[in-house]
């Protein structure tokens, strides 16, 4: 079963999945921080329901998720057709697809860790800012961001990590395409299901690797520029 | 130009603020007032700070909130001086200094970093974290953001509150030079009598969410009906005085109405006017004139009231000229051993050394 | 021109190596794209860029003909699975592999789920000829496909399993042990279907043209599959 | 593709499913805790290479991941061995062995957010509670733990929510056994595979339903019993 | 019963605090110092907070600290004030003291809560949170919290600086109790002369993390040499004396040596000894005994030493009885004007309402 020899893997999908949890993770923060930051500061009636509905996409399997995403985004329906209308491309087993779905999937991970620490900044700091001349805005990413980059840092490392490891909704968005949408984590699962273990251990070992080194590299920066609180 | 104008309401559980007040344009109005009863919350309304605030609040013929409108505290160029520090922990000192500079200029406004560091003493502190300052050095520097601001209104809780006396006295005149020369006016709150007697031009003074009294400093201050508020050892009176020599033994001289006054030499013009305050308990009567005592300054008036306070003393009110009044704080024994009546001619004592350093101040726009 | 195929997994190796063998003596590129039956289906269903389908069944390939989502007339049978009893651990199987499931001494049987997976149906018919589908049920394990049911005994936690014989005899399968041929009479034919997707794509025509060719069927013959 | 009338499916797998979901939130949050406490506290070097050790497990596909805890739990092996000898029942194919796989893959969404929120706390509150006469377990109780209940409830929304989807290790560890380890996202994704996509929808339906009433009933009860920051 | 010993150093990045220290095992010993000197540092290392502290920290017979060996805080039984007020933001204000009560009751230590709550005025706040609690209202909660332990040994880190003087005036008598009552020893931040002056039996004098000065608070606060380092107005002297009488209009007569003095009434036993402070500003100076005058006391002591400070000011000290001197501050023009030189005789002038009410208190274990 563990064998010695075995021919070095293709590692096109690593790279597509280093790519692929790039993008996720700067459109996650992009579209995390506003949802996040308007329910640390709402007093809506709607604020728990919303935070309900951000955490819904773990609940269901990958798989079944990824299912509903493909039925979803299909040309066949309003939404996939429209985007193939607009852009000339289809969403499904395409990267950008499979950009869309991972957003949607790994979205809980941003959100979460994001409005608890703004929630945690309490309004003081903002108060002070605002005080000194800058407006909401500006305090935003000169007082908020920087006080809640504990909280940037969880969000990033959890959905990074989820993005290179997710699969159930990638594979069936993404259609498994070779180069396209055939990302290291299809490629392990494909390798284990092929009964090509060595090659399995090998691909695991190079993205345990790599994360490794990423995530070290992430939390030795977060440890270098802290925030002191109290 | 208009000053400050307040017809505010504020509902907090168990609290309720209610001030419809006017503010002069220019000096200092201390906010004075017994632990819990609405002066941070009223600067927070000033600085628009407390969206359930109701009413209108206009500033130099501006209206930053009526029904209907409210602007921004960001667009209402203040500086605030937090009672706690609020210093941005993710910056060093001079980056919290520099948040505050780089807003200034950007709306036009030019502060004066050299001198704002130099006041309030923070050349060794520029690179620190606000976690490893002590708490008068983070109120220090909280104090030098807010003054980074070059604000077109200061608001200060308490700024001093954390520091000794030598540092008080290093930063006062610095708050003196923006009262004056920068014209900037400044809402103070401050529980301590001897800075706002320095200080304040205006006086209000709050009491349960109300304002109870409110004018100028030198009639609250001189006012007996308010010492208790004050405490009584606080009251006392300011006189008008005229610079008039400064001598080599370190006096200087002022003529007041009622003769003249030898206290602690300092800085300022032959002939300029000041302020010039005595507490009333550090007065003593005396039916003659006084001879063979160390105490150097002696002022002649009328007698025109004694009111029976609580407790053993009374507080005699002499006249030294046209709104000049001298309080003295004795005792009832001491009345009486005097036989002391409204309409004798009187002598007060006071010793040029009790006439306090902080309480020789400029003279403001009073 | 090229041609993306998308393969039933328990199929993967036997195409990979026919995809070699076909491109060195067409002037086609295949990609190959490999996963389970049911979502494979499922993704064609939703406009897969797909230009052929091997599945592990009849069923879906007859189900995309007949929606019009296949090339009518395309789909033939391209091989047949066969079942066999397997163990990691040498020597649990003798001759008689019936013998030793009769004999009830072990802890759990690994198939593939018989709802999803043909090999899993067919694993449960074998069950039931022998008469031994409710003694073992209990001790059944069940991976989605035939790929994750072989793992549950290539690691050991399944002592025997009923799995595909082309898994069984892979070159890839480091624990070859002992297998027993399952009788073919105690299961409906496991028959896999080719089909054609899109009808202008000459590779995956010809590819499919050619695994009817003898040359073709050899190899997939020597993966364990039965041609008929 | 849609259709209406469709035998009500079975139910075991939910209640089984909410087994586990319950008893793997119970013992992240036991495991988590110390873990993140640690990590909150300690200036060790190794807290760096601890924190990135604690992201890997989402790196890793599910069914990746469930197949080499398959190795690693098997009997075979010598934790699992141990826990053969100890116990004499198998981890794998066990719920016993589910809990583990899911505790295992879940626990970065515990410990992160936990761990955010005990380093927000900052040494002044517990320097506070010491001074008071609270002993380090008496003041982490009493005090940590309130303060840090929004990282609680982050923690507990993304476990819970991600031991509900989970489904590739759940698999291939528990081996689907019905009543045993067969757990709902295995039984959506199986209705899904045969194309029963009436029974499917149901059963995403029920899980999405309850699974928004537990996340507003959660959030709900947050937001009336919060912190004050600031 | 041995109190507090220190023998430490603490070095934090640009400042070192260095103490090799003896407080006092019962009364109350005031930290005093400027801005950034360490008082605060010093606080924590006396309560095991600083872990980087090195050196010995001993009290009542007990090491909490030497090198190999560390109590942990919670072990010391110790209250603590500290300057920021700390309160558990997750807790009512009942919740804050109950916090802190239930940990003494469990150590055995029983604190009076409905006298702390009713001394700190906290009635009508137990409901509130943390967050809707003015500054004032979280010190008073926070010096509750700190009381609430029933404590050993009280450490407190400017604990009225947010308050007025009404609300230090409530407050004040229930820490002298505490020091005197019950015998806990406290160690007391400030930069309040007449904080210090009102409450310090011992005062220890930091500057830059250095001991400067430390002594008996008679000492200090009557030694010409330490008046700088207060500030000139704080200088004064500490007289004891005996409560002779209380009469009818609300003055209280005491003997020292030296004469009688008349104070503002206060309780205390007849015959009860305590200590009165003068500030040296407060005092006038006569060759004769000065009459018709409204200040009532008036001391004759014997002229020791004249000294010169900066700017115009001279300190004359005078001697009443053994170990008893008043000191006066006056100008060195009257200085000059009365001829004053020492071995002469001279009377001391105190209006009997300058002595403060604060400046009264019981008389400790100096
Ligand atoms: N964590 C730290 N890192 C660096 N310097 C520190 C740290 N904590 C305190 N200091 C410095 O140590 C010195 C003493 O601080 P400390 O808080 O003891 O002063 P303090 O006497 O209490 O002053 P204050 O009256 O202003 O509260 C100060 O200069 C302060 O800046
Ligand atoms: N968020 C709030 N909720 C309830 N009550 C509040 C809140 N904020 C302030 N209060 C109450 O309003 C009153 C006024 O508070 P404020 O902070 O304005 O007092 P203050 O005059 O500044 O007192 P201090 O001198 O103690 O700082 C206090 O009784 C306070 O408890
Ligand atoms: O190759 Mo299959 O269709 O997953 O068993
Ligand atoms: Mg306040
Ligand atoms: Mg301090």
């Amino acid at each position: 079963m563990w064998s010695d020899a075995a021919p070095f893997p293709d590692l096109t999908p690593l790279w597509l999945t280093m790519r692929l949890a790039g993008i996720s993770v700067v459109i996650l923060l992009l579209v995390g921080t506003p949802l996040a930051w308007w329910l640390a500061q709402t007093r809506s009636r709607a604020k728990v329901a919303v935070e309900a509905i951000t955490a819904l996409p773990l609940v269901l399997p990958p798989t079944v998720l990824g299912f509903y995403l493909l039925v979803l985004l299909s040309p066949n329906s309003m939404l996939g057709g429209a985007w193939r209308d607009v852009t000339g491309t289809a969403l499904t087993f395409s990267f950008t697809g499979l950009v869309v779905a991972s957003v949607l999937y790994s979205l809980p991970f941003t959100v979460q860790p994001l409005q608890a620490s703004f929630e945690a900044i309490g309004r003081h700091p903002m108060e002070a800012a605002a005080s000194l001349g800058a407006g909401p805005m500006d305090r935003f990413f000169t007082v908020a961001t920087p006080l809640a980059l504990r909280g940037y840092l969880t969000a990033m490392v959890l959905s990074f990590a989820h993005t290179l490891g997710e699969f159930g909704v990638v594979l069936m968005v993404g259609g498994n395409i070779p180069g396209q949408t055939k990302v290291i984590s299809i490629a392990i699962y494909e390798h284990v299901e092929t009964l090509e273990y060595a090659q399995a251990h090998l691909l695991s070992a190079i993205l345990l690797g790599i994360s490794f080194v990423v995530l070290v590299a992430v939390y030795a920066a977060n440890r270098r520029f802290p925030v002191h609180a109290g | 130009m208009s000053g400050l104008e307040l017809d505010i309401a504020l509902d907090l559980p168990g609290f309720r603020l209610e001030v419809s007040q006017s503010f002069a344009p220019t000096g200092l109005t201390a906010v004075f007032g017994p632990s819990g009863s609405g002066k941070s919350s009223l600067l927070r309304v000033i600085a628009g700070l407390e969206a359930r605030a109701q009413g209108r609040v206009g500033f130099d013929g501006q209206l930053w909130q009526e029904p209907g409108r409210f602007v921004a505290p960001h667009r209402r160029a203040i500086g605030y001086v937090f009672q706690d520090a609020r210093l941005f922990a993710h910056l060093t000192v001079a980056g919290n200094l520099a948040y505050a500079e780089r807003r200034a200029r950007r709306a036009g406004r030019a502060p004066d970093r050299p001198g704002i560091v130099a006041a309030l003493g923070l050349e060794g502190l520029l690179t620190r974290r606000p976690s490893g300052l002590s708490g008068g050095e983070a109120q220090r520097v909280a104090m030098a953001r807010a003054l980074m601001t070059a604000p077109r209104l200061l608001l200060m809780d308490e700024p001093l509150s954390a520091l000794d006396d030598a540092a008080k006295g290093a930063i006062l005149p610095y708050i003196e030079a923006i009262r004056d020369g920068m014209q900037v006016p400044v809402i103070y709150v401050s529980h301590s009598v001897s800075e706002v007697a320095r200080l304040a031009h205006h006086i209000v003074m709050l009491e349960a969410g109300q304002v109870r009294r409110a004018g100028p400093a030198q009639d609250i201050l001189s006012d007996p009906a308010a010492a208790p508020a004050f405490g009584i050892r606080a009251a006392g009176s300011v006189l008008r005085a005229k610079v008039l020599a400064h001598h080599d033994d370190g006096l200087s001289e002022l003529t007041v109405a009622g003769g003249r006054l030898l206290v602690p030499g300092f800085a300022a013009a032959i002939g300029a006017e000041v302020r010039v305050r005595i507490a009333a308990q550090d007065v003593i009567l005396s039916r003659s004139r006084p001879e063979g005592l160390s105490a150097l300054n002696v002022l002649e008036g009328e007698l025109t009231d004694l009111r029976q306070g609580q407790g053993p003393g009374v507080m005699v009110r002499l006249r030294m000229g046209a709104d000049q009044d001298v309080l003295a704080r004795i005792t009832q024994r001491s009345a009486r051993a005097l036989s002391l009546a409204p309409g004798q001619r009187c002598f007060a004592v006071i010793k040029s050394l009790s006439i306090a350093p902080l309480d020789v101040g400029g003279s403001g726009a009073v | 021109e090229t041609a993306t195929i998308a393969v039933a997994t328990n199929f993967a190796e036997a195409a990979e190596d026919l995809i070699t063998r076909f491109e060195a003596q067409a002037d086609h590129r295949i990609t190959l794209v490999t996963g389970s039956t049911g979502k494979l289906f499922a993704q064609i269903i939703e406009g897969a860029p797909f230009d052929a389908f091997l599945a592990a069944d009849q069923a879906r390939p007859a189900r995309l003909e007949a929606e019009g989502r296949a090339v009518a007339g395309s789909r033939f049978t391209y091989g047949e699975g066969r079942l066999v009893l397997w163990s990691a651990t040498p020597d649990a199987i003798g001759t008689d592999g019936a013998a030793v499931i009769r004999a009830n001494d072990f802890e759990h049987l690994a198939i593939a789920n018989p709802d999803l997976a043909p090999y899993g149906l067919a694993a449960k018919q074998a069950l039931q000829g022998l008469g031994l589908w409710a003694m073992v049920k209990p001790k059944l394990v069940m991976g989605q496909n035939i790929g994750q049911a072989f793992s549950m005994v290539a690691t050991g936690n399944a002592d025997l399993g009923l799995v595909a014989k082309s898994y069984a005899i892979s070159m890839r399968n480091r624990q070859p042990g002992r297998i027993w041929d399952v009788p073919e009479a105690l299961y409906d034919p496991i028959r896999q279907d080719a089909v054609l997707l899109t009808p202008d794509n000459a590779a995956a025509r010809e590819f499919l043209t050619y695994l009817k060719m003898p040359e073709a069927r050899a190899v997939i013959t020597g993966y364990g599959y039965h041609v008929e």
